[in-house]
């Protein structure tokens, strides 16, 4: 019984971390039908915001740093919300009915938000800054031109290389100048440590085993935030707008919907789920620049195999994904089938994948051999206009 | 019936001076390649360049089912690999009879597996490394096509399936030694040990040779009918069907022939480098190969090998002087080529900077029309009675 | 029996509970031409979906030729002599009109045939034949992308019939085109239906007049409500409400 | 010939220019690959080059660049102390990228164009494999500074990183002799672990140990409970947990172990690649009361460490952790350069056969390259403590000799290395064994 309980528990919580990466690429990839690669570097920036939260938290000392958890949290969303909300805008939105060059575009972000991690200091920071007044300066300068329209490809250009030209020029000498504090990374190259607050480290004794205090949050977190995108997307109205513009893009614009504004809201709203999954991770996992690539995969996967467009969908595939895994990597399925007689060659299949990278392998198996029974996932949509 | 009959032969005689203008430039362009490079390059450069001309042909093979097919897998680097390992176990086999080449005896094997049995043999190795990853490529593709996945879940599946294989190749140290891969430097082929310069010069050579022969290759598939209806089902697959096509039959069969071509590639690349290891299938490179062809211009051969040029050549300039940067340049090319230079750059180049060219060279513009006028034999032969007059 | 080139029976095809054909019948005989009307929501694409293959009933049957089609994929359903026309014009924009022609009127569409093979010489005159039907000889060797919208649907119509098919279905051929365009398109169709049974929906009612020679189909809610010549289904009240809306009570 | 004949060749024949270009362009960047500033103005006589062949980037370089760091620190120790036979030392860095295809090409590179009198270098076994042959084939000289799993020997390469029975080894006798029989494996699925684990399995058979399960975890996987399940089932009562994870996975593990409440006290694990470095970023709190062995720890009393921890940090900050392989890396650079001193030239026939017999004060101790290229080196057991740090629980009397040929695998038991005597040489089946 207990046994039982344990296996279950531990593939929910499995599950329940793969589901919590999921939901936010569920949102992205379902509802608009984004592939986002650079999702796994948002729940980096995510883990990486909950710590620095951490360190804001730690000189406040005991009380305070008890809960740091719980604020990092909106920071995590925000500041992922915030850079999804930039990438919509700088880039995915231009991109829009081109499926496989956004997920060209989001590797490149991807990649430079890994490398942004590694070698941001102040003197980038500073750089950057620069840089964004000078070009979107002239450009709010130059708009008001009347000639704007014509002068437009020729001014952005221009504009572009001086103000790349003026941040590496500012950057060179205050580099020159030689402050060691600005040129020091932030983070570096190296993982950095998330240590969780005293209440969230050990766990709960329930009949003879431990469920950890990190796991039940993280599982709570999830169910938080499944209740929290359902609410959003069935009762509020931004939600009502976001479905309408899913389901017909041109009806909904002739209605009066912003459908920019609901594209960039519901980017930013799955962008901002990643960040929370990114601190929820960093209470299990490293924090480092590669954090996000360990996800992608995996949770690309739930989204397939639960159907695009469904949450109902997303929940069930990653839970179940995550009881699957569990059972094939921890042995528990060879263990089944050896108090059974004449099972022989059965437990010996089940004890070769019986490994953590074996595992996968197998997982994979399955869900190919699931897509070829549901190739539209488990809750497809339906009706003419469901062209995959 | 008569004119018609003309157009016709006009049109053939036209079309086999292109071919014919063409083969010489590749015949050219390759003999450079072969003897002179060589000759003028240090013998380290060389090899490096070798490589590169390696990648150049699974540049090709993606270009065959993204540009034309508009299947963009991100799972190349299985079929890659699968071509390395062949031909790689085939050099580890290259040792006296009863022997097991050195790693197995670390992990405790006595008897070699299996699947290294074939390999003893020089022809089945070389049957090996094509057929192998066509027969991967295509079952994968089967199963996918087959329930009409396609576009980025296509795309994801394929690089689940990477990671599959990767997590497998690295896993198992008994049956192919896992992370540290197999080397092939310190074997012989034909007694001659595999890194000496003259060795090696024939890999290079080789490597050329093969870059033309798959090139031509797929200049015959994407020329003709076949080609033609790549494109259809690129365009609107349902339409194919509603054609009277099949299409799965023809993705299957190209995505097949496209890993069979990374095979190829992959055992060139392998032998050249000295080792392959399962490193190659990470995920980051299989996109890097498809960054390669989107550079150059899909759907266009000659754009998959020039920008697998310009890139790999971009990558060992920069990355050498600053490691730092390379991953940002990288990240701003996927960029810049998606969202500015969405037909690379052999599409920019027929479109814009052809023109420009030829305006300040002082060409004459060629008029924007009907192509027909300008094909057309009567008018062709009005034309010259004018001119005569 | 023979003669009936088409026969559906009791088809419901339902959509997540939603039944957007419900518990149809339908006959045709070969050589007719039959044209559909209902109003927006009547079940008149999906029906063709379940005839090409492209939806599958869920209940109920569709014979071709006394033939059950159920379970058919699209493209042996065309083979077996059924042709399709999109509302939208659907040809392959980045081929040349003589391409597009050529790729449908290849006689063996399995894979290695069409890798080894060559056009053969009555294929290539069948192109040209056709190229000069719709008209489109001086483009022949233009990219589909650059016709006009009513040239398109003219390309398209030409693909058609290089597929030979027996069963010809044309969804809303008139859509977005000019009157002159939409008179050369009917009669097109009107040419086509000496050789061809041919289905074809339509909104618009003046060209309906124009085409419909047989019977006329009334579809509303997924089933049929009247079917007769065009004069009996124009002045059927049933067919009045349903497009006119209920009348107002008083 | 036709227009589009024409435009067609053009376009051929402008790409043909515009590659031989970007290749003379890559050729020519040959000349001046230089290393941190220091340019390569002077290759004549009163400098003597050396390559530094690690990662810079990608996922090794977390690892590498301390490494970097600690040989640079050796050079320049030595370059203000007169140099080498009167020379300075100039150091090439090459980035290997993690990539190993790429640290073939780069060690190439460093012997061929930059022609270095040796090269310090590699991390993973997979990148010391991959630049063997080259090695190899040249004849060229690498020390390789990290703790490996043994089973090679070779000519061109002196391993100053523990073999295994200078370090796993030491650690199973300490734990089967204080902390229990029963022993869980767990590594990272790559080659160190599965060789070393192999290993261990062998001794606890022949010395009364018992191995209750083993798994390994795909490279940077962070989902740890299939295994913690499997260690609660297989030792219910406590045991012992061997780790070989590396990076990432150790981060997860240690977190996920304390939750599911697998404490020290019951369940101590001995990892073998974890260093200070590492306790930092995996967190202090997560690992405190755990074991590591290694022959180093920063909190090593002896002055030649105070020395050495000072100088670092000096350099590189006061924040910074001294770790075994830096330590490694670090001896590793004096150990050539008295060599060469010794040779009396850079010659590296000379060079190779004047290394053998040095001996060093290193901050872990004497040490001594022996005829089999490793050198002797003290064990060391050290507990997690409050600050991140050491606490030395156990050491051997004195260096232990390196045994680079497993002596409890069967397949290389009886096997030595003596590179002095040239009918023995990298493998040779040792007498009376």
């Amino acid at each position: 019984m207990s046994a039982l309980i344990e296996g279950l528990f531990n593939g929910i919580s499995i599950g329940s971390v793969l589901l919590i990466a999921a939901l936010g690429l569920a949102i992205v990839f379902g509802l608009m039908g984004v592939i986002n690669l650079a999702h796994g570097e948002l729940m980096m920036l995510g883990a990486y915001s909950t710590f620095v939260v951490q360190n804001v938290f730690k000189p406040l000392g005991e009380p305070w740093f008890e809960l740091y958890i719980l604020f990092s949290l909106p920071v995590a969303f925000i500041v992922s919300a915030l850079v999804g909300l930039a990438l919509e805008r700088g880039v995915i939105r231009f991109l829009y009915g081109r499926p496989l060059e956004t997920l060209l575009a989001t590797w490149g972000v991807s990649l430079i938000l890994r490398q942004f991690v590694r070698s941001v200091n102040w003197l980038l920071v500073i750089s950057i800054a620069v840089f964004c007044l000078f070009f979107f300066g002239g450009m709010t300068i130059l708009k008001r031109r009347s000639n704007w329209e014509r002068i437009r490809n020729w001014a952005i250009t221009i504009l572009l290389v001086i103000s790349s030209g003026i941040a590496i020029a500012v950057g060179f000498l205050i580099d020159r100048v030689g402050q060691i504090a600005l040129t020091k990374p932030w983070f570096s190259a190296r993982n950095v440590d998330v240590t969780a607050p005293t209440w969230l480290r050990g766990g709960l004794k329930v009949l003879g085993f431990q469920m950890p205090y990190a796991r039940l949050f993280i599982i709570a977190l999830t169910i938080i935030c499944l209740l929290g995108v359902y609410w959003f997307l069935n009762r509020s109205t931004w939600g009502l707008r976001i479905r309408a513009v899913t389901q017909n893009r041109s009806m909904s614009a002739c209605l009066g919907i912003p459908t920019a504004k609901v594209d960039a809201l519901t980017f930013a709203l799955g962008s901002g789920l990643a960040g929370i999954a990114g601190c929820a991770v960093s209470l299990l996992g490293s924090v480092g620049p590669n954090t996000g690539q360990n996800y992608i995969v995996d949770t690309f996967m739930v989204v397939v195999v639960g159907g695009v467009g469904n949450l109902f969908g997303t929940v069930v595939a990653g839970l179940s994904i995550g009881i699957i895994n569990y059972l094939i990597g921890s042995g528990t399925l060879a263990l089944i089938f050896t108090s059974m007689e004449g099972f022989k060659p059965l437990v010996d299949f089940f004890l070769f994948f019986a490994t953590s990278s074996m595992a996968k392998v197998m997982v994979f198996a399955l869900i190919i051999a699931f897509l070829q029974v549901k190739p539209a996932g488990l809750f497809p949509q339906k009706g003419r206009t469901a062209e995959l | 019936m008569d004119s018609e009959l003309n157009i016709g032969i006009y049109k053939k005689k036209k079309q086999q001076r292109k071919q014919l203008i063409e083969a010489g430039i590749i015949i050219a362009i390759a003999l450079i390649f072969a003897i002179i490079l060589p000759i003028v390059l240090p013998a380290f450069r060389l090899r490096l360049f070798g490589r590169f001309l390696a990648l150049t042909i699974v540049a090709l093979g993606i270009d065959l089912i993204w540009g034309y097919t508009g299947l963009l897998s991100l799972g190349h680097g299985i079929f890659f690999a699968l071509g390395g390992y062949a031909i790689a176990m085939h050099l580890k086999l290259q040792i006296p009879e009863g022997q097991l080449p050195d790693f197995f005896t670390l992990y405790g094997v006595n008897k070699l597996p299996w699947f290294w049995q074939p390999f003893y043999s020089f022809p089945f190795t070389l049957v090996a490394l094509v057929v192998i990853p066509g027969i991967v490529a295509g079952l994968l593709g089967y199963l996918v096509f087959r329930n009409r996945i396609k576009g980025v879940y296509f795309s994801i599946l394929t690089q689940a399936a990477l990671l599959v294989f990767f997590n497998f190749f690295n896993g198992q140290q008994k049956l192919i030694n896992g992370t540290n891969g197999l080397k092939t430097d310190t074997e012989r082929i034909f007694d001659l040990l595999v890194s000496s310069a003259t060795v090696q010069r024939t890999f290079y050579i080789l490597t050329v040779i093969f870059l033309v022969l798959i090139y031509l290759f797929c200049r015959w598939l994407t020329s003709g009918r076949f080609g033609r209806l790549l494109i259809a089902i690129r365009d609107d697959e349902t339409r194919v069907r509603f054609s009277g096509y099949d299409p799965t039959g023809f993705k299957v069969l190209v995505f097949a022939i496209s890993g069979a071509i990374a095979g190829i590639a992959g055992a060139l690349y392998t032998v050249q480098t000295g080792i392959i290891t399962p490193a190659i299938m990470q995920v980051a490179f299989s996109i890097e190969m498809v960054i390669w062809v989107a550079v150059g211009g899909r759907g266009t051969l000659i754009g998959a090998i020039i920008g697998t040029l310009l890139v790999r050549l971009a990558q060992t300039f920069l990355s050498e002087r600053f490691p730092q940067v390379w991953l940002f340049f990288q990240g701003a090319l996927f960029l810049t080529v998606v969202t500015v230079l969405p037909n690379g750059i052999v599409g920019w180049f027929k479109d814009y900077a052809w023109q420009k060219v030829q305006f300040l060279l002082g060409l004459r513009q060629p008029l924007v029309t009907y192509p027909q006028i300008e094909e057309d034999p009567a008018i062709q032969r009005e034309r010259e009675q004018l001119t005569r007059e | 029996m023979t003669n009936k080139i088409l026969e559906i029976e009791n088809l419901t095809v339902s959509f997540d509970g939603f039944k957007a054909l419900n518990n149809l019948n339908f006959s045709m005989n070969a050589g007719e031409l039959r044209v559909i009307i209902g109003p927006n929501g009547a079940g008149k694409t999906t029906f063709l979906d379940v005839i090409t293959g492209k939806v599958q009933p869920t209940k109920g049957r569709v014979l071709f030729k006394g033939k059950n089609l159920k379970k058919i994929p699209e493209h042996k359903i065309t083979r077996m002599g059924i042709g399709r026309k999109f509302q939208t014009p659907r040809v392959y924009l980045n081929l040349t009109v003589r391409e597009n022609l050529d790729l449908v009127a290849n006689r063996n569409k399995n894979v290695f045939p069409t890798l080894f093979g060559y056009s053969s010489s009555t294929e290539k005159r069948n192109v040209a034949g056709l190229i000069e039907t719709i008209g489109l000889d001086a483009k022949a060797d233009l990219l589909a992308d650059l016709l006009s919208h009513g040239e398109k649907q003219r390309l398209e119509i030409g693909m058609l019939v290089a597929q030979s098919p027996d069963l010809l279905l044309v969804d809303e051929p008139a859509a977005g085109l000019t009157d002159e365009e939409t008179a050369n398109v009917g009669a097109l169709l009107l040419s086509l239906a000496e050789r061809h049974s041919i289905i074809a929906i339509e909104h618009d009612m003046e060209f309906v007049r124009q085409i419909a020679q047989d019977k006329v189909t009334v579809l509303h809610q997924g089933s049929v409500l009247c079917e007769g010549k065009m004069e009996q289904v124009q002045n059927d009240p049933r067919v009045i409400e349903v497009y006119l809306g209920e009348p107002p009570e008083e | 010939m036709s227009k589009l004949g024409r435009r067609k060749f053009l376009l051929y024949g402008s790409i043909g220019i515009g590659t031989s270009l970007l290749l003379k362009a890559c050729g020519s960047s040959e000349e001046v690959s230089s290393s941190d500033g220091t340019t390569v103005s002077d290759s004549g006589e009163d400098t003597i080059k050396v390559g530094i062949l690690h990662s810079l980037s990608g996922t090794m370089a977390i690892s590498e660049t301390t490494v970097v760091e600690a040989e640079k620190l050796a050079i320049e120790e030595i370059n203000t102390a007169g140099g080498v036979l009167g020379k300075q030392i100039m150091a090439i860095e090459e980035d290997g990228a993690s990539d190993w295809p790429t640290f073939a090409e780069k060690a190439r590179k460093l012997i061929d164009k930059d022609k270095v009198a040796t090269i310090f270098g590699c991390w993973t076994s997979a990148s010391r494999k991959a630049v063997l042959p080259v090695f190899e084939e040249k004849n060229h000289m690498l020390w390789y500074p990290v703790q490996y799993e043994g089973q090679e020997c070779s000519k061109n390469i002196f391993y100053t990183g523990a073999a295994p029975n200078q370090q796993i080894e030491p650690a199973v006798d300490w734990l089967l002799s204080n902390k229990g029989k029963e022993f869980f494996l767990v590594g990272s699925d790559y080659v160190f672990p599965r060789t070393a684990n192999t290993i261990i399995k062998e001794q606890l058979k022949a010395k009364g140990g018992k191995t209750v399960g083993e798994d390994y975890l795909p490279l940077g996987d962070t989902e740890v409970t299939p295994i913690i399940t499997k260690i609660k089932a297989a030792l219910p009562n406590g045991g012992v947990i061997f780790n070989s994870l590396n990076g990432d996975s150790n981060v997860a593990f240690f977190k996920q172990m304390q939750g599911a409440g697998l404490t020290p006290d019951k369940y101590p694990v001995m990892s073998v690649s974890i260093a200070e470095e590492e306790v930092r970023q995996i967190g202090t709190e997560y690992l405190k009361g755990h074991y590591a062995a290694w022959n180093y720890f920063q909190t090593v009393e002896s002055p030649q460490n105070d020395q050495f921890v000072t100088a670092f940090k000096n350099k590189y900050g006061e924040d910074r952790v001294t770790n075994d392989p830096m330590e490694a890396a670090y001896i590793m650079v004096y150990l050539w350069k008295q060599a060469v001193e010794q040779a009396g030239t850079t010659d590296l026939e000379a060079v190779r056969k004047a290394a053998i017999g040095q001996e060093f004060d290193a901050p872990e101790g004497k040490v001594k390259m022996h005829p089999n290229h490793h050198i002797s080196k003290t064990v060391r057991i050290g507990q997690v403590r409050d600050d991140g740090l050491f606490d030395i629980v156990w050491s051997t009397q004195r260096p232990l000799d390196p045994i680079p040929w497993n002596q409890y695998v069967p397949q290389t038991k009886g096997y030595g290395c003596d590179w002095t005597d040239p009918n023995k040489g990298g493998k040779y089946k040792v007498e009376g064994v």
